[in-house]
């Protein structure tokens, strides 16, 4: 049983066995459908270990199977994928964690946490998928499996939200599928490689590459929620707080940017790419999405619809980052999509313990919420100014690379002002947020408190989720020169895609 | 006959089967129409046997014409006790709205259409030297079939995996007959008339049948028009008021209607277990094996045709069948 | 091997035979002979894989004279998706009809539909097609129109009437083929058929006989009541395997015994009629109030795409290139086989339960059958085609197939059908989610739903992932 | 001889239309079952005319196998039709 072929299913498999068999238990099965979660988790993780040790020592692991002639299921161990696994597993397990305990009794939880692995093995697989066709499966797969998660609760509201978010979705999954198919139709099936393959095709080609980059990019930026296409996402925060924390922070939104950065390194070569001026189209929409999505967080009083605006321009910086062109900007990038990981799940952590524990949904409500939750709002506040980008937390990092590869690129004249505003404009609607927590008093009483203020805030398995991520915030920033850091990795990418 | 008088009696013979094509159409009364069509079958037989096909014009008459008409006059009648005359002649021929006058000159074009075309491909089809590799072939190994006659040798041996195919459908029918619902109601006693007609033309039908199933072999003839032969004298019992025609119920008449597959498909999955090619029989065998299948053919057909003229599920002998529209019969046990 | 190109025929008739002889052993006769039906169909997959196509003459008379069996890989796929689907109904319908009257009277006649379907997809010659399309059309309205409700008795009779103008179209084809070439042998004919008059006014009676039995679009106004009024098991055969059988004939007409009398024109207004059939059958499967509707318009859909890969296999330059897109198109047609017959037997456990199928009252029976609705859900995965079903692989290759070719038109309509489809799909598994209480056991009903799931999944993940046999059987070819 | 059988043929023609024409327009079921059964008609006699080789000639015995079972299959889907009706026509009246 030689692993190189073996560990990229086994990882995809560790979430998805335990799902399927949580799908047919008993609704009261409580005990062994946790144990069956962590266990997966768990695994995933050392198996995820092995991975991250194997590549960077240069070890190819390679799972292909196929489903037609000239169609391979490919699943493709390579450094890019290994930073999103990594990323997609530690924070599988911490959501894993908080969603036990946010959901303690409420009903269809072998549903929920059915569908819940089978969308991060979804997750898993588009990281390691090794080509566009791979790629496309996962994504309608990630698709169907947070759909049932976004209307979990049933509510007309969550029916409708869900109903809006798939409309967009699989409406960006049929653009991708007939850009994939136009590819493979001229370029035959195209892999995963560093520094891409389509620069090789004659010149009369590049009029059709660039009709199908627009389609692959549009299909890409509904789920990466680029300006035109980010509809759904505000709406989609209906969902219960652990599919907010986990679709936001982790599997789809990631899984939009990440495959930017798939399309644009490894399937047309960035230099190619630039050569086909798709670049700065590219950066044009994200730097119009960061603006516009600071612009209408501001305006947000519901708690997490700010974050979700939130997240609408964070996610258009690693677009923004694969647009410059240059090994910084990119690891720029690169990095800021686990920096940005991290801070907003810990941001929606927080947000869902005190809707939880204090039954505050909107910003006005939260005068004085530190006194009560001293804990959750320290995480809450080292994620927000992350955000803003305050060193030594990881937002700096990712920012300042981002602003150092738009100079050293030349295109810093928009760049260092779109990333400027943005700040200030995170400045802007998380400062407030702070100031009224910890300096204002709280009001007569909390809007409805379930969890009476005992030895901890809040329940355990509620409070250390945010605090484990901010701590990992905190670390990324601080220890980013430290090896197998983020930025050490981001770094490792951008040297091997560009051939230095 | 030298060939101008046959030319002659050729086209009067196309002519009246077209006009009474058109007449059993183009009639809004459907009783006339069924009457015309049954006639129409008739004539369809003489052509046929104008054209050397005896076998097909003894079906023809008996199940073309015969049989479908009994059926089609059955259905007419049975309707006609319930709906009023003038709502059963609401036809699509009357209501002349533009739509329909559209509609029905488009569907004429689209019938011309249809008919140029296909005699267009057979000018051309039959320009060339008729194509006898097949007679020949069943020619060749006529002997070898087991029955002289060629045309049962077809039906019998050669295509028999078709004959089987076809029992099948029929079995088809009568069962989806039965799903439907149990059978209409009987028919007055007959007057004295048809009593004394029936006492001679039964046993008379059934001596024909007879014949017919055992000359297959060597002249016109065999299980099919043997079976309408013997369903036609289960009609005309019907007819004559008997409820039941003699035939058995519950599990038998299963069997009955199972024998045409059952026989059939028994003897080719024996032959077949033997070594031998499925329906394959041994020359030795082949007029024996036959005679068997033709005449569990006959009775099943014989009894499939009787039951779709019945209408539906028999009922158990004795319960006197509830009326279904048709006039009441008043409960006589079965005497025969 | 080449035995069992015999059982699979015979076994369904006989196991008719004896179902009707002994009705009260009825159910038991038909699973069983279910199960030996679809081993003899694996054996024949098998025989066909290793030694190509099997080759059987009835009686021992030569192709001409006599009647020829022929399996390769096409048509043993489908003998074998068949021969899963009814086994599958057959457990399904063990537990669906209970009366001991009505099972009595519904298994001969299942079990004859099967030997038609068998029969068909074996038959070598254009006559035994004709009685074969003939059995299968009575069979099928005799159980469109069990259980006798009006609607459905209506709708049999039309589809009844449909059905027999279709075959004396077909019958007045293979007449003038027989004119023309005194032979009936589709092997014999495939060498001897020439682009003529005859040739293709044959062809354009047959396609046009077939075609009204396909139902395909502006000929598919019967299927949706026949379809939607048949008890669940009856209208899951209709739709996955029976309309499915007439377009296997179309199929062998126009790729192997007429190819090369058929003209790009004819193969464009082919996919002409499916793009029409796939925008409207998606269309009216939208509005449908009732699940069996949508679930009989999405059949005259799905049955679109498979008539626009025709101006593709006639465009497509190399071999090579037409070998997988006709691999897609039986990807496409196998999966949905599948899928459609679970969905109806999903639909006919939810109709039993809450005495009607109207999807606005859906919201408390859905909840209260876990299972049930989790395969409409991937059952609706597979009809729309969404990864990782067999439709997936078929639409890429139909997707393929068309950029190929520069017949952009058929992507267009494929993408608005699949987006037609994705609306219809989930606007009912939208009502699965709601406050009803929760059963503990998701599996409820274990004999009704366990064969609704795994049709369901077979399409969605065998399929799926275990597809490319696929490609490799569709090399061995008459 | 040839003449005959192109005579017989283009009458079937003829036939197959006239019953094609009245089983798509009539609004009746009887007359459509007839003119199912008058095209069935029509095709048998092309059948057989292609198999006439001549006043006293054997013909070509292969097509009337055919019209033998053609004819028995046409009567059984009639039959089956007009059940279909008499049961239509039964429910029609006790609902």
């Amino acid at each position: 049983m030689n692993l190189d072929t073996w560990l990229p299913l086994l990882v995809v498999a560790s979430s998805l066995l335990p799902g399927l068999i949580i799908f047919f238990l008993r609704e009261d099965s409580h005990r062994l459908r946790t144990v069956l979660n962590l266990a997966g988790a768990g695994l995933k993780l050392l198996l995820v270990g092995i991975m991250i040790w194997g590549v960077f020592h240069e070890h190819v692991y390679e799972t292909r199977w196929t489903l037609a002639p000239g169609l391979d299921l490919v699943l493709h161990a390579d450094t890019l994928s290994v930073l999103f696994v990594t990323l997609s597993t530690v924070l599988w397990l911490v959501t894993t964690i908080y969603a036990i305990g946010y959901l303690e009794n409420s009903p269809h939880r072998s549903r929920f946490f059915g569908f819940f692995s089978l969308c991060v093995s979804a997750t898993v697989g588009l990281a390691l998928a090794g080509n566009m066709f791979t790629f496309v499966i996962f994504y309608e797969l990630l698709t169907l499996a947070t759909y049932p998660l976004v209307a979990h609760r049933g509510t007309p509201e969550a029916v409708r939200g869900a109903r809006i978010y798939l409309a967009y979705t699989l409406g960006g999954g049929m653009l991708l599928l007939v850009g994939t198919v136009w590819l493979h139709v001229l370029a035959g099936p195209t892999a995963f490689v560093e520094g891409g393959t389509l620069s090789r095709l004659p010149a009369e080609y590049h009029q059709q590459l660039q009709a199908i980059f627009v389609l692959l990019i549009m299909g890409l930026g509904v789920k990466a929620a680029l300006v035109p296409l980010h509809g759904w996402l505000p709406q989609a925060m209906v969902a219960p707080a652990p599919v907010s924390a986990l679709l936001h922070a982790v599997a789809v939104v990631k899984a939009g940017a990440f495959g930017i950065v798939r399309v644009v390194y490894d399937v047309y070569g960035v230099n190619f790419a630039d050569q086909l001026g798709l670049l700065t189209a590219l950066g044009i929409a994200a730097g119009i999405t960061i603006v516009y999505g600071s612009v209408r967080a501001l305006l947000q009083d519901n708690l997490k619809k700010r974050l979700a605006w939130s997240t609408v321009s964070q996610v258009s910086y690693i677009a923004l980052g694969t647009a410059i062109l240059g090994p910084v900007g990119t690891v720029g990038g690169i990095v800021h999509l686990v920096h940005q990981g991290i801070m907003k799940i810990t941001l929606f952590f927080a947000a869902g313990n005190y809707a939880e524990t204090l039954g505050i949904h909107s910003v006005s409500e939260m005068n004085g919420v530190g006194r009560r939750m001293p804990a959750t709002t320290l995480a809450f506040s080292v994620a927000a100014l992350g955000m803003i980008g305050v060193p030594p937390i990881a937002g700096f990092v990712s920012k300042w690379y981002l602003g150092l590869g738009a100079l050293e690129a030349g295109m810093a004249t928009w760049v260092i002002p779109v990333l400027l505003t943005s700040s200030a404009l995170n400045a802007a609607y998380f400062l407030p947020i702070l100031y009224r927590a910890w300096f204002r008093d709280p009001g007569p009483a909390w809007p409805a408190e379930h969890i009476p203020a005992a030895r901890l805030e809040t329940s355990a398995a509620l409070l250390w989720p945010p605090l484990v991520t901010a701590t990992l915030a905190l670390a990324a920033g601080l220890f980013a020169a430290a090896p197998y850091s983020p930025l050490e990795w981001a770094a490792l990418i951008a040297q091997r895609e560009y051939g230095l | 006959m030298n060939s101008t008088s046959l030319l002659v009696f050729d086209v009067l013979l196309l002519v009246s089967i077209l006009s009474l094509a058109w007449a059993s159409l183009a009639t809004r009364d459907a009783r006339n129409s069924v009457i015309l069509f049954m006639a129409f079958g008739l004539v369809l037989a003489v052509a046929w046997s104008r054209l050397m096909a005896p076998d097909v014009a003894l079906a023809e008459a008996a199940i073309g014409s015969g049989l479908s008409g009994a059926l089609l006059l059955a259905a007419v009648y049975r309707s006609r006790g319930q709906q009023p005359a003038a709502q059963q002649q609401s036809t699509g021929e009357h209501n002349t709205s533009a739509a329909t006058v559209a509609a029905r000159w488009a569907v004429t074009l689209l019938s011309a259409a249809v008919a140029g075309v296909l005699a267009w491909a057979l000018l051309h089809a039959s320009g060339s030297a008729p194509h006898d590799t097949l007679p020949l072939a069943i020619a060749a190994n006529l002997d070898a079939s087991g029955v002289s006659n060629p045309v049962t040798a077809v039906l019998l041996n050669f295509r028999a995996y078709d004959t089987l195919l076809e029992l099948a459908v029929l079995l088809t029918a009568v069962l989806g007959i039965f799903a439907l619902g149990p059978a209409a109601a009987g028919y007055r006693p007959a007057g004295p008339v048809f009593a004394g007609l029936t006492r001679w033309l039964v046993p008379l039908l059934i001596l024909a049948a007879g014949y017919l199933l055992w000359a297959g072999a060597h002249a016109p003839g065999g299980a099919f028009q043997a079976g309408a032969t013997l369903a036609a004298a289960g009609v005309v019992l019907r007819l004559a008021g008997r409820q039941h025609i003699g035939l058995p119920a519950g599990g038998t008449l299963r069997v009955l209607i199972a024998a045409g597959a059952g026989v059939f498909l028994t003897v080719g999955l024996v032959l077949f277990m033997t070594g031998r090619p499925f329906l394959g029989y041994p020359t030795a065998w082949a007029g024996t094996l036959i005679l068997l299948i033709e005449s569990a053919a006959m009775l099943a057909i014989a009894a499939t045709l009787v039951l779709a003229f019945v209408g539906g599920r028999p009922q158990a002998a004795g319960t006197p069948a509830h009326t279904a529209g048709a006039k009441p019969v008043p409960g006589n046990p079965g005497k025969e | 091997m080449t035995d069992a190109i015999i059982w699979v025929v015979a076994l369904p008739l006989a196991g008719a035979l004896a179902a009707l002889l002994l009705p009260r052993l009825a159910t038991a006769v038909a699973v069983g002979t279910a199960v030996a039906t679809s081993v003899s169909a694996a054996a024949l997959l098998r025989g066909v894989a290793t030694q190509g196509v099997l080759h059987y003459e009835l009686g021992g008379w030569s192709a001409g004279l006599g009647i020829a069996l022929r399996a390769d890989g096409l048509s043993a796929m489908l003998l074998m998706m068949t021969a899963l689907v009814v086994l599958a109904a057959s457990i399904y319908t063990s537990a669906y009809i209970t009366a001991p009257a009505e099972r009595a009277r519904f298994w001969p006649l299942w079990l004859l539909l099967w030997t038609a379907l068998n029969a068909l997809l074996l038959s070598g010659d254009l006559f035994n097609l004709y009685v074969t399309l003939e059995l299968l059309g009575l069979s099928a309205v005799a159980l469109a129109a069990f259980g006798g409700k009006r609607a459905a008795v209506a709708a049999a009779l039309r589809y009844l009437l449909v059905g027999l103008l279709g075959s004396m179209m077909f019958l007045a084809g293979v007449s003038l083929i027989y004119a023309g070439y005194g032979t009936l042998d589709m092997a014999q004919l495939a060498h001897m058929v020439t682009a003529g008059p005859t040739a293709w006014t044959a062809l354009a009676l047959m396609t046009a006989g077939l075609l009204l039995k396909t139902a395909l679009f502006p000929l598919h106004f019967w299927l949706p009541p026949a379809h939607a009024s048949a008890p669940a098991p009856v209208s899951a055969v209709l739709s996955a395997l029976v309309v499915k059988a007439a377009f296997y004939l179309v199929l062998r007409l126009w790729l192997h015994v007429f190819a090369d009398v058929v003209t790009p024109a004819a193969a464009n207004l082919l996919g002409a009629l499916g793009a029409a059939a796939v925008l409207w059958g998606s269309w009216q499967a939208l509005q449908a109030e009732r699940l069996k509707l949508l679930a009989a318009y999405s059949t005259v859909a799905q049955l679109g795409y498979l008539f626009m890969f025709f101006p593709l296999l006639q465009a497509l330059p190399s071999v090579t290139a037409r070998d997988v897109a006709a691999g897609g198109l039986v990807m496409l047609a196998l999966t949905h086989g599948f899928a459609k017959a679970g969905l109806f037997l999903a639909i006919g456990i939810i109709q039993q339960r809450s005495g009607h199928d109207s999807i606005q009252q859906l919201d408390g029976t859905a909840q209260r059958l876990p299972a049930t609705t989790f395969s409409i859900a991937l059952a609706g995965v597979a009809l729309i085609g969404l990864p990782p079903s067999g439709a997936f692989l078929g639409k890429w290759q139909l997707l393929a197939g068309a950029v190929a070719t520069g017949q952009w038109v058929w992507v267009v309509v494929t993408a608005i059908g699949s987006l037609l489809a994705m609306a219809y799909i989930f606007r009912v598994i939208g009502h699965a989610f709601g406050h009803q209480s929760y059963p503990n056991l998701p599996v409820t009903v274990a004999r009704e739903e366990w064969p609704a799931l795994l049709l369901a999944a077979v399409a969605v993940l065998g399929l799926g992932l275990a597809g490319a046999p696929v490609w490799q059987l569709l090399e061995i070819r008459v | 001889m040839l003449t005959t059988q192109l005579l017989y043929g283009l009458a079937a023609c003829f036939i197959v239309a006239l019953g094609l024409r009245t089983a798509l327009l009539h609004a009746s079921l009887l007359h459509r079952v007839i003119a199912i059964n008058v095209m069935g008609a029509g095709v048998f006699m092309l059948l057989i005319a292609v198999a006439y080789r001549g006043p006293g000639q054997q013909p070509d015995p292969l097509p009337h196998a055919l019209v033998l079972t053609g004819i028995v299959v046409a009567v059984s889907a009639t039959a089956l039709a007009l059940a279909l009706a008499r049961r239509l026509a039964a429910e029609h009246d006790d609902d």
